[in-house]
């Protein structure tokens, strides 16, 4: 047989396919469960598809077969790094739709809850970011930093994680004393360790070669995909739903909103970075301003009535028994309430057709359109981008399920 | 409005005495070895410094707030204070508890025949202590809760039942938040139900 | 007709009648206790204030006859302050009971405190004494702390029931609620007064400390105890009937039923036959439903080849209009006999809501032709026939025939064949060959007839899983007796849609129409 | 917070500025509007529903350049039975409007958005898996978070919530999307253009 040079079956013998790879869905970099498919041609990456879906919580089945206070539990486990933020979403849409506002302390503490939450999303970010580029230091700074914060979060509502802090018209429980000295020494106890994972990462060659012109995508297509929070920002977008549509008191504190001005994965680490001290500034604003009286509504319509009384008094006891077992019952509407949560607009539609069940809780979640963009962040990039392009994507699974 | 839009600062580019390696290792290790000396110090002043404690010989210190398992109370005379009205059983979301009422020669006629938390399901939300009209079922600071076989999972009366005086310091927790907002006296109310 | 204007819309509401039910027929709420429908009006509990134009007070609108051109406002600001004094006097007393009170839940207290009270309590004198779980009656329980003396069971005791057991003793504030000296609370009908009690002072024993009534799911069925066929809520729990309460239905039951029929749900909880067997003998070998309904047709089939004499049907008063169709088809063309009879037992009746026959649908296998018309083989003649041996095959729906029969075993010793469908244990199985478990009324779909020939809806009030019904049962064995059976499952709907077209007094019957209230057969 | 007091079916007098220009551009596609609760919405039929998403996303007054959500509410009972709603938001100009347009359960299909906003891709995509609803013209209508095998539409209201699903054991693949993924490893791809 003459095998010339041209034969083309040489040519196609010599030339490299294309190799799918999987990542996930239980790849150490992809905390949170979601499955990677690349397609591979070398390092650089061809095509890639992004699988969410493993989680299958069942959230809006289960809000909907409950009453409204019962699916507050359940927001906790949305996105369970900065759970206060998703409380305090679904609280403030179903107090939209009642048509109540909480008293001013609960609106000061709920603004301080959130931005609690906030600080630990980021600390969780950043530190699992540090981990998956094979930095274990500040990963431990960052944890130790978090687990401040989830003191607080205890001391708040009794709980690190799992919250359920915040309530219809009000919240779960008043501060206990001390609060705001413990609640200073702790914020401050975190920025210090974080000043260590700033002195560690940000100056870091490895880190800032990792992480500087990887991931980028333009404002216009980041928009376009519905991205918001950090990733949005880090593009040079100033939105934030605090800005945009102020709620709790945002509009009366002193805060910037960083941007960035490449939109690189190093753009969305600075930009977490400065939130965070954004997030204490706010916190130290609150508890400065935060004002005396109840946490609760008084209105035994949509607030649970105050023990004491639920003891030895006959029409509070009626009320107490009417609440649980028929739950509060908002007009017959619908409404959508957005909060920055933190990676983005985190909302929630919310339907009533005037029973006590909701009859739709649909939750607008931040990570699940920040996800659906991974794919062109790491369009023709190399292999080793896509964990610090994911890891700024900060995808948390709870939230992207349904 | 007093939110401003900042662009945050960029470190400048890289230069080549940036990725010179000895000094990198230097920088790097100066952070760890401040943490290190700093826990030294006061390990040997006995304040320990360091994040992590040596379960189960030493317990992590919680908040009074800290919500743990639910338990019953079980009163001086070593009953329960539960009456099994259900307000537990309905404001669950999980549907984690199962109650039997049954009847009683005492003077509160009804008590709990059965009462079993399933714990495997309990999310440790709370909605069960802040629904009990008899502060009969509250969050302990009880966590360890894990077993080996499934059925261990079930929690019954027996098990659940806890002295009232061992759940004091919750109990007083709780009971900060009892009065809210204070009582109106009878005056107050009249003014109150005017206005309306 | 005469026209009155309520808070701005006028309505027109028949003359003569009185204020509050033409309110309530026009779906305006106004709070009440004493007035009930089927009761003379009291007046007592002063909730139903309403404002009249040109009445110098507030008046009660459940004795105030309806006047053309009133103008009535039944929510504004001077009734709603009325409505919270009386609430709030109702509640200075009220013992703090609803934790272990059966009636949270379905509370009128607790709905109208809830809707229309102060919301806020202001006494802190201690409340009154008074006696607790009193025992007044074999079937209720008394607690006259939670009475509001609203005195509707008294007026059931001396209108309905016309026993009279109950009164009002002392005056003021201790009135109380009590029976007579030396009486009990002991008519037919006494849960009723437990039913109509607005608050917790009247409880049924049977459901007390039992369920909470927000855990209970309620299904719409008839009551399967006698001929009256009474409208009734069947409430479960937990997958077990917990109550029945009746329904309001003009032309059954008012709103009434007899306490035998609503304690008479305990046969659906308990000893329920659930698998197959096979075989006379203690234990009888479980079987697979093929397994099962192979044997029953194989032995009722070799039957039914030979002699169609032989075999005779036992037709249990207790199924469906629909059940009974297909089985009166599969005993005239899988059995090919005409030996069949409903075996319907007998007891004790009165001149209101208690029939003699203690069944749901006698009337029902009366006009679809199974129960033995003149010239036939009746029960008696059928056992005659067992006796003497001619008939050597039975096959039983329902269990009644032991008893009526007289519990003699020999008569079931003496047969080759004995299939009983039936869905609880009881001797009869010992004696048969084979044994396919039924359902219950409150596990099917379909339609009773009551004495009065009135076509009624049961509803499935548990799910029975994977377990057959009966119409399946009696289609599976007319499919291996070899009729022609298209296959698929046995719908009620369908079945219904044949009867209509086979019987003509059931002409003007539709699923749809059943559901409401039921519709009544033509009489020929 | 919470200004708009108004039940739903509120005049059009006080309706916002969005919705006072959707009805002068579409005065046939509007089906209704209320700003309950502050909340601006507008409801449209199907057939308009890719016009008047263009319509608001270019408009210069307008700009909804942000699709924030795609969901269904399923109104078991009413017809017809499905309503689509779409979250839309302006990020320059600082708005916020709901559009919701209707579908029937014997046809539950609706023209797809993903070409006025790419990333109404996996929100159809979801509402597809969630609700059964067929988004035309989309590029990729699979499920999104369930299996392909899974029978039924989990938040249908229709479908209860203890239901089990059959097990899946080895996935059986089409004789045509075998060939399919045959084709696919034996396409070759150049090399990068570096």
């Amino acid at each position: 047989m003459d095998a010339g040079p041209t034969n083309p079956s040489l040519t196609n013998d010599l030339h490299t396919q294309p190799m799918e790879i999987q990542m996930g869905p239980s790849h150490p970099s992809t905390h949170g469960t979601v499955k990677i498919t690349l397609k591979l041609d070398g390092e650089r990456i061809l095509d890639s598809e992004v699988e969410v879906g493993y989680l299958h919580r069942g959230f809006e089945k289960e809000c909907e077969s409950g009453e409204w206070y019962q699916a507050i539990p359940y927001t906790d486990r949305l996105n369970y790094a900065s759970p206060m933020i998703n409380n305090v979403g679904y609280c403030l849409a179903a107090e939209k739709l009642f048509g109540v506002e909480a008293p001013p302390r609960a609106q000061y503490l709920r603004t301080i809850a959130s931005e609690l939450s906030r600080m630990a999303d980021h600390f969780t970010c950043i530190g699992a970011s540090a981990l998956e580029l094979a930095a274990l230091t500040p990963f431990l700074y960052c944890v130790q930093a978090r687990e401040q914060i989830y003191d607080l979060h205890e001391s708040l509502c009794g709980a690190r994680v799992t919250t359920n802090y915040v309530r219809i018209g009000g919240l779960q429980s008043d501060l206990q004393p001390g609060f705001a000295e413990l609640c200073r020494e702790k914020v401050a106890a975190a920025l210090t360790l974080f000043g260590d994972v700033d002195e560690l990462l940000t100056k870091n060659p490895i880190f800032r070669e990792r992480m500087e012109g990887t991931g980028t995508l333009p404002a216009d297509a980041l928009i376009a995909y519905g991205v918001t929070g950090p990733l949005l920002r880090a593009a040079g977008v100033g939105f934030d739903v605090r800005r945009a549509e102020p709620y709790l008191v945002y509009d009366r504190l002193d805060f910037e909103v960083p941007v960035g001005s490449r939109g690189d994965n190093y753009d969305r680490y600075l930009v977490r970075f400065e939130e965070l001290r954004q997030s204490a500034r706010i916190i130290e604003q609150a508890l400065r301003d935060l004002p005396d009286g109840p946490v609760d509504l008084d209105d035994p319509r949509f607030r649970w009535p105050a023990k004491g009384k639920v003891f030895n008094r006959m029409e509070e006891l009626i009320d107490q028994f009417k609440l649980v077992t028929e739950g509060m019952r908002p007009p017959a509407g619908e409404v959508y309430q957005a909060v920055e949560g933190a990676n983005g607009e985190l909302g929630f539609y919310l339907v009533s057709n005037g029973t006590g069940k909701p009859w739709k809780c649909r939750c607008r979640a931040p990570s699940f359109s920040n996800t659906q963009a991974l794919r062109d962040m790491i369009q023709g990039a190399l292999l080793a981008d896509v964990v610090p392009t994911f890891d700024m994507v900060n995808m948390i699974g709870g939230e992207c399920d349904r | 409005m007093a939110s401003r839009v900042v662009t945050v600062e960029r470190p400048p580019r890289l230069r080549a005495v940036d990725t010179m390696g000895p000094l990198l290792i230097v920088r790097g290790l100066l952070v760890t070895a401040r943490h290190f000396f700093r826990n030294l110090f006061a390990f040997m002043r006995g304040r320990r410094t360091i994040a992590t404690i040596l379960y189960p010989e030493e317990k992590m210190a919680w908040s009074p707030a800290m919500r743990g398992m639910p338990v019953l109370v079980q009163m001086e005379n070593g009953k329960e204070r539960c009456v099994a009205c259900g307000l537990c059983e309905w404001a669950c979301p999980v549907d984690c508890i199962t109650i039997y009422p049954a009847e009683t020669a005492d003077e509160i006629e009804r008590y709990p025949e059965i009462f079993d938390i399933d714990m495997s399901r309990c999310m440790f939300c709370g909605f069960c202590e802040e629904a009990c009209p008899e502060e009969a079922i509250v969050m302990s600071q009880r966590v360890a809760i894990a077993t080996t076989e499934w059925r261990g999972s079930l929690w019954h009366k027996r098990d659940l039942l806890v002295p009232v005086h061992e759940l004091d310091p919750r109990l007083r927790y709780i009971r900060r938040g009892y009065d809210r907002p204070d009582v109106p006296t009878p005056a107050q109310t009249a003014e109150r139900l005017e206005k309306r | 007709m005469a026209k009155i204007t309520v808070d701005g819309t006028v309505i027109e509401v028949p003359d003569g009648s009185m204020l509050l039910p033409a309110l309530l027929d026009h779906g305006v709420q106004v709070p009440h206790y004493c007035f009930h429908p089927k009761l003379s009006i009291d007046g007592s509990c002063r909730m139903c204030l309403v404002k009249v134009e040109g009445m110098p007070k507030l008046t009660i609108s459940c004795n105030t006859p309806v006047r053309d051109g009133m103008v009535v406002d039944s929510r504004g600001p001077e009734v709603a302050k009325a409505r919270q004094g009386v609430l709030e006097l109702l509640l200075v007393n009220h013992p703090l009971d609803c934790p272990i009170c059966d009636q949270a839940g379905e509370c009128y207290l607790q709905d109208y405190a809830f809707e229309y009270g102060t919301r806020e309590a202001r006494t802190q004198e201690p409340r009154r004494k008074l006696l607790k779980r009193v025992d007044i009656g074999p079937r209720v329980v008394l607690d006259q702390e939670r009475c509001i003396l609203c005195r509707r069971c008294v007026r059931f005791c001396r209108e309905i029931s016309e026993t009279a057991e109950l009164a009002v003793f002392n005056m003021g504030d201790r009135s109380v609620i009590d029976t007579f000296p030396g009486e009990a609370l002991t008519n037919d009908y006494s849960i009723c007064t437990a039913d109509i009690c607005p608050v917790g002072a009247l409880l049924s024993k049977d459901f007390h400390h039992k369920m909470r009534v927000w855990f209970i799911d309620e299904m719409e069925s008839i009551c399967p105890s006698c001929a009256n066929g009474c409208n009734i809520k069947i409430g479960t729990a937990r997958r077990e009937i917990q109550r029945l309460l009746p329904r309001r239905n003009d032309a059954v039951n008012e709103t009434w039923m007899c306490d035998y029929g609503r304690l008479r749900y305990g046969f659906v909880n308990d000893d329920r036959v659930r698998v197959p067997t096979v075989g006379r003998g203690t234990p009888a070998i479980t079987a697979t439903w093929d397994d099962a309904l192979d044997e029953a047709a194989r032995r009722l089939g070799a039957l039914a080849r030979t002699d169609g004499r032989a075999l005779a049907a036992i037709v249990s008063p207790h199924l469906t209009n629909e059940e009974l169709f297909v089985y009166g088809q599969l005993v005239a063309g899988g059995l090919r006999t005409a030996q069949r009879d409903a075996a319907i037992p007998l007891g004790p009746a009165d001149d209101y809501l208690i029939k003699a026959e203690k069944a749901a649908n006698g009337r029902g296998a009366r006009d679809l032709g199974l129960a033995a018309r003149s010239g036939e083989l009746d029960l008696a003649a059928i056992r005659a026939g067992v006796e003497t041996g001619t008939i050597r095959g039975l096959l039983v729906t329902g269990t009644d025939v032991w008893e009526l029969w007289g519990e003699r075993a020999d008569i079931f010793e003496r047969l080759e064949t004995l299939v009983v469908v039936a869905a609880n244990a009881h001797p009869l199985l010992g004696f048969a060959d084979v044994v396919l478990p039924g359902l219950t009324f409150a596990e099917k779909n379909g339609t009773f007839t009551n004495h009065a020939g009135r076509v009624q809806r049961i509803r499935r009030a548990l799910d029975p899983g994977e377990q057959p019904s009966d119409g399946d049962i009696f289609l599976a064995l007319g499919r291996r007796l070899g009729m022609e059976i298209p296959p698929g499952p046995f719908e009620p709907a369908a079945v219904l849609r044949e009867i209509v077209a086979s019987v003509p007094a059931y002409r003007d019957v539709t699923w749809d129409a059943v559901g409401g209230l039921g519709v009544p057969t033509i009489e020929a | 917070m919470s200004d708009g007091e108004q039940a739903p079916s509120a005049a059009p007098a006080a309706e916002p500025a969005v919705l006072a220009r959707l009805r002068v551009r579409f005065p046939d596609a509007i089906v209704g509007t209320h700003a309950y609760r502050g909340d601006a919405t507008a409801e449209i039929t199907p057939a308009a529903l890719l016009d008047v998403c263009t319509f608001l996303r270019d408009d210069p007054g307008l700009r909804f350049d942000f699709l924030a959500d795609v969901t269904a509410v399923d109104y078991l009972g009413s017809m017809p039975r499905f309503e689509l709603v779409y979250h839309l938001r302006s990020i320059v100009q600082g708005h916020r409007v709901r559009v919701k347009t209707r579908v029937s359960e014997e046809s539950p299909r609706v023209a797809s958005v993903t070409s006025v906003w790419r990333g109404a891709n996996w929100l159809e995509r979801e509402t597809y898996d969630m609700y059964g609803i067929v988004f035309e013209g989309h590029p990729d209508l699979r499920r999104i978070y369930l299996y392909e095998e899974f029978q039924g539409y989990p938040l249908r209201k229709d479908y209860p919530k203890e239901k089990r699903q059959p097990l899946v054991t080895v996935r059986d693949v089409a004789p045509e999307q075998g060939e399919r993924t045959v084709a696919r490893e034996q396409q070759r791809y150049g090399r990068w253009p570096d």
